[in-house]
């Protein structure tokens, strides 16, 4: 709990900093005007917006990371009991793995990590 | 009491690795590039004046309130991150048993930070560059974790206060050294640098920066240091045992092993080039992971066998 | 006093300066950089001064007034051996060689406010009207339609890779963007980072090439490491060729061992922007070549020595993923470059102002009485 | 009331006030992240319940979590920024009876159970626990869940990727009709008319052209629209069968 709160003072203390840098006057108050607003393009003006519906190039990544983010999660307390239960430990979580990594050979079989 | 020393030494470590980082950043390139290093020291502070006196950017409609708290969020990581780090036996600003999990979220929320960041401009530069951040942000993400679960098994805990102490034997830099560099390769991803800055490259004429002027950009750059000490700090912590060394006091020791790391990642930021994003891709999850799946088995093995 | 002290040490900053570079200027504006007092903005918002180095084509003075315009204030322009454009009232022009002591003392005089910050060039207003419009009087109707906060939205198109029907995104990029040849022009549409279709608006400008090869060489790279993060690496380059240039002799050894370390060829995908059997690789693989002094003569540009008839750049950057498109760019020089960028558009662009016409009659036409199906941004599903 | 009571209470807040905000703002992206943070505050919560891996684990996978939810959120709807306002909630009636039963139902079971008073000694390892708990009796669990993982691999695979050892996945496919035996649903092939893009002649809405560059004849050419014909398939959306003409507050897809 202590630990916990330690971290937040300094959450605080740094997001104050940040914030303070951030909205340090700068002696132009004038708002920006229309032309200044164009985005930058090297001289010309866009059609549109840029907010699309932006075609990700790797959605099959992404979906395979989530899975082993989620495995990841199980490596955390078996990380700290790994000493103490010696062998089953590395056995256990030994087939996790090769379970999942089957999982990324098929992926890779599959193509998913191209930028399609 | 320990405790708080940790807390109001923090914000020091924080500025004073900013400024070293800072001056180290004009150095390395200066002397990669073969020209004189005068300028390296004043540099930075005549060139953040100069941001400052800048009138803020903005674009049509950009999402404001997330464009200023991205790099706000970026810079709070970057101390929450630093907090779980030891400076001394015992002071430390968040003692958690759960240290390098906070550490891990750190870093999910980083690519967070940026992509917001790129997002906000509404503009298509930093666009592309905030969602080519998240394709290498989030698979290095899963290298780094492997890295940490290795150094956390000798130590038997979560805690980097214990994984600092398991290290009295044998420093973790010899049990895994190609974790070390995959480390280092998470903490040039994480402050958008050289090699792996697919937030910010110069293809995207700045990419997630390529809008912003003024305090929004004195910000961004302050948080992209600061991130930058604190992967350095963590990595001296997890690698190359903290405060741990003869004669000298753990804090001055810490603090040469962080300026160590940080000139290592500052220079290799300069001296390697970067590959396109879906190469990188490709070889994070084909070469990097198995490696770091290795690296962790080699450790594994070694304690059965050894601890 | 803060923002006193601020300006005073802001003064002493090196001058952030944007470079739009015009015709034969492209040598001379790089050297320009290597100077200490000034550094180089890639984008107009990191700059103070917008530096219009040598002639322009009367289109791009409507780019260069926009760049203007988005730069934050303080801003100057200073018109180096350039025509100024209409509606700049009182031009700072240079004509001399070096104009870094120019640009030095237009930046002291900005920060010390002694020079007004220049005014916007164009009207402040939106791109299209839009406050008050639309049903909520953000400019825009239904789902995808007007023109909120004064552009309308990308529309849903086929990708060229997958055929996923997500926004093709269309935009003009250059004359002025630092990454690609100055004077380059390109309308380009992206889905996602994937270049679907490029149009050549305007060819790049003609700039003068070094007869020493190595030279040529090292000024080629000077603006290609950069792609690859080796902006360090692109400085040396540029001091080796000035010093060259100057016919002072200089060890390149250095040079190609950084390069070496650097892993800059193994990070050029292999296989894209095949011109005659060589790709973006082989062409660095000849410029480092020609880096070689133990091996001299060996530098040939095979692609400027043969004629390019069916090669065209827009062809090059179809399906390519952004930075492979810019790594294509500038792995040409200037010669090859205009030969692969052949101005055809003259007669399309008057057919283009017809059809805009019909387009603005039947836009202002729509309105209530349409057909259901007329009204494409209906979302698909639910 | 106590630190903690308070600091409880405020993340409370946050969580549900942000998780109310989700559905109220327009931007996908907002939306993504708002629940990110409310995920945030219950993460905090948890971790002042004394289980601080759960507690970070929970922020952590989250972060990660709708950062990805983001990617989609943006790919699956029209308008993800919310430049045009539009309603995120439907069914209106239907949602207002299940929230009420929900909410009512979870009070209930607050209310009525008995929650124990003892607070967990401050010194346990409850991650050790977690542990030992996981390679000891929960063992099959445990490794029920790498198998399931590897099924879900694989279904995110064929499901999302293309490419493929055989070819592109799609090859041959034809989306079904929206009424038994009708025509294929989708988008297909038609001769570009200026009707069906009627947003994309935007710029030229108003009575005079402030766009800079249409000033010029002989400006650019790239933002005339008849570079539609030229520069785009002449693709359009065919969703009008189920007459969404999107009028008002619009109702997003779900």
């Amino acid at each position: 709990m202590q630990g916990l709160a330690g971290a937040l003072v300094i959450a605080l203390v740094a997001a104050s900093i940040a914030a303070m840098v951030r909205f340090a006057p700068s002696g132009f108050t004038a708002s920006l005007t229309e032309p200044q607003k164009t985005p930058f393009l090297g001289g010309g003006a866009p059609d549109t917006h840029a907010w699309q519906r932006y075609h990700v190039r790797y959605y099959p990544m992404t979906l395979l990371f989530i899975a082993f983010e989620m495995e990841m999660m199980f490596m955390y307390p078996w990380a700290v009991v790994f000493v103490e239960e010696g062998g089953k430990a590395m056995m256990e979580m030994g087939m996790f793995l090769a379970i999942l990594s089957v999982g990324i050979v098929y992926g890779w079989r599959e193509g998913i990590f191209r930028w399609q | 009491m320990t405790q708080v020393l940790a807390t109001l030494v923090l914000p020091l470590v924080l500025l004073g690795g900013i400024a070293l980082a800072a001056v180290l950043d004009r150095a390395v390139p200066a002397l990669v590039a073969g020209r004189s290093l005068k300028a390296s020291f004043v540099g930075p502070i005549t060139v953040a004046s100069s941001w400052a006196v800048a009138q803020t950017g903005g674009t049509e409609h950009p999402d404001k309130v997330n464009w200023i708290l991205a790099p706000i969020l970026y810079f709070t990581l970057a101390a929450i991150g630093l907090s779980v780090v030891p400076f001394a036996p015992g002071v430390v600003a968040a003692d958690l048993d759960s240290g390098i999990v906070l550490w891990g979220a750190c870093e999910s929320l980083t690519v967070v930070a940026v992509f917001l960041h790129g997002w906000s401009a509404n503009s298509p530069l930093p666009l592309i560059g905030a969602y080519r951040y998240v394709a290498i942000g989030l698979p290095a993400m899963l290298l780094s974790m492997f890295v940490l679960i290795a150094a956390a098994l000798p130590a038997q805990s979560l805690a980097v206060t214990d994984i600092v102490e398991a290290q009295r034997s044998v420093w973790n830099i010899v049990r895994q050294p190609a974790g070390f560099v995959l480390f280092l390769m998470l903490g040039l991803s994480l402050s958008l640098r050289g090699p792996f800055d697919y937030a910010d490259p110069y293809d995207l004429v700045g990419g997630t920066t390529a809008e912003i002027s003024g305090t929004a950009r004195l910000t961004w750059w302050l948080a992209r240091l600061a991130m930058l000490v604190s992967v350095s700090a963590m990595t001296a912590t997890v690698f190359l045992g903290g405060y741990l060394g003869p004669v000298l006091p753990g804090f001055v020791w810490l603090v040469l092993k962080t300026s160590l790391v940080l000139v290592v990642l500052v220079c290799a930021g300069e001296v390697f080039a970067r590959l396109p994003p879906d190469r990188m891709m490709n070889l994070i999850w084909l070469a990097l992971l198995p490696l770091s799946f290795l690296m962790l088995v080699a450790v594994g093995v070694e304690l059965l066998l050894w601890g | 006093m803060a923002i006193a002290l601020l300006r005073r040490l802001a003064g002493a900053a090196p001058v952030p300066v944007f470079a739009a570079i015009g015709t034969g200027m492209r040598a001379a504006a790089d050297d320009l950089f290597l100077d200490r007092r000034l550094t180089r903005a890639n984008s107009i918002r990191h700059a103070r001064i917008l530096l219009v180095a040598g002639p322009v084509r009367e289109a791009d003075q409507d780019d260069i007034h926009r760049l203007h315009d988005q730069m934050l204030h303080p801003r100057a322009t200073l018109w180096w051996k350039a025509n100024a454009g209409p509606d700049f009232a009182e031009p700072t022009t240079w004509d001399e060689d070096d104009p870094v002591a120019a640009l030095e003392a237009i930046h002291r005089a900005l920060i010390d406010g002694t020079r007004d910050s220049e005014p916007d060039t164009l009207p402040n207003e939106p791109p299209n009207p839009w406050r008050g419009k639309g049903d909520y009087g953000q400019g825009g109707e239904g789902m995808m339609g007007g023109t909120p906060y004064g552009r309308p939205m990308a529309m849903t198109d086929d990708d060229l890779r997958d055929g996923l029907a997500l926004d093709a995104y269309t935009a003009p990029f250059g004359p002025f963007l630092p990454m690609l040849p100055p004077g380059l022009k390109l309308s380009v549409t992206l889905q996602g980072d994937v270049i679907q279709t490029a149009e050549l608006l305007r060819p790049p400008f003609p700039q003068a090439k070094s007869a020493d090869g190595t030279v040529h060489a090292l000024r080629a790279l000077a603006r290609f490491l950069p792609i690859l993060g080796l902006d360090a690496h692109a400085v040396r380059c540029l001091d080796a060729a000035r010093f060259l240039s100057a016919g002072t002799p200089i060890e390149l050894t250095k040079i190609r061992q950084l390069l070496r370390w650097s892993g800059a060829l193994a990070a050029i995908p292999p296989g894209i922007g095949v011109i005659e059997g060589a790709d973006v690789r082989i062409r660095v693989e000849r410029w480092l070549a020609a880096l070689d002094e133990s091996q001299p003569g060996t530098f040939e540009d095979s692609a400027t020595t043969s004629p390019l008839k069916s090669a065209r750049l827009v062809d090059l950057l179809r399906g390519r993923e952004w930075s492979e498109a810019i790594l294509i760019a500038n792995s040409f020089d200037t010669e090859t470059m205009i030969a692969l960028a052949p101005v055809e558009a003259e007669d399309a662009e008057a057919d283009d102002r017809d059809i805009e016409d019909e387009n603005r009659m039947d836009h202002e036409g729509h309105g209530a009485g349409h057909p259901p199906e007329a009204h494409a941004h209906g979302a698909p599903g639910a | 009331m106590g630190l903690i009571d308070l600091a409880f209470l405020a993340l409370s807040a946050i969580a549900i006030v942000s998780g109310w905000r989700v559905f109220a703002t327009d931007s996908m992206v907002r939306a993504s992240f708002l629940l990110l943070l409310s995920f945030t505050a219950v993460g905090l919560i948890i971790l002042m319940l004394a289980a601080p891996y759960i507690g970070i684990a929970t922020i952590f996978m989250m972060a990660v979590e709708m950062m990805v939810m983001a990617l989609f959120m943006v790919m699956f709807m029209m308008n993800p920024a919310g430049l045009n306002p539009m309603m995120m909630v439907h069914q209106n009636r239907f949602a207002i009876g299940a929230g009420v039963v929900a909410f009512l139902g979870l009070s209930a079971a607050v209310l009525t159970t008995d929650f124990p008073t003892d607070p967990v000694d401050p010194g346990r390892q409850v991650i050790r626990d977690l542990g030992l708990e996981m390679l000891g009796p929960s063992m099959l669990i445990f490794e029920t869940a790498g198998v399931t993982l590897l099924a879900a691999m694989v279904g995110a695979v064929v499901l999302s990727a293309r490419t493929g050892r055989f070819g592109p996945s799609d090859a041959g496919s034809r989306p079904p009709g929206l009424e038994v035996g009708g025509e294929p649903a989708g988008r297909r092939v038609e001769k570009a008319s200026g009707h069906g893009h009627h947003h994309m002649h935007g710029s030229h809405g108003g009575n005079e052209d402030v766009e800079h560059a249409e000033r010029h004849p002989d400006a650019d050419g790239h933002d005339a629209d008849g570079g539609e014909s030229g520069r785009r398939p002449p693709l359009r959306s065919d969703w009008s069968v189920g007459e969404r003409t999107m009028p008002l507050k619009t109702e997003a897809p779900s």
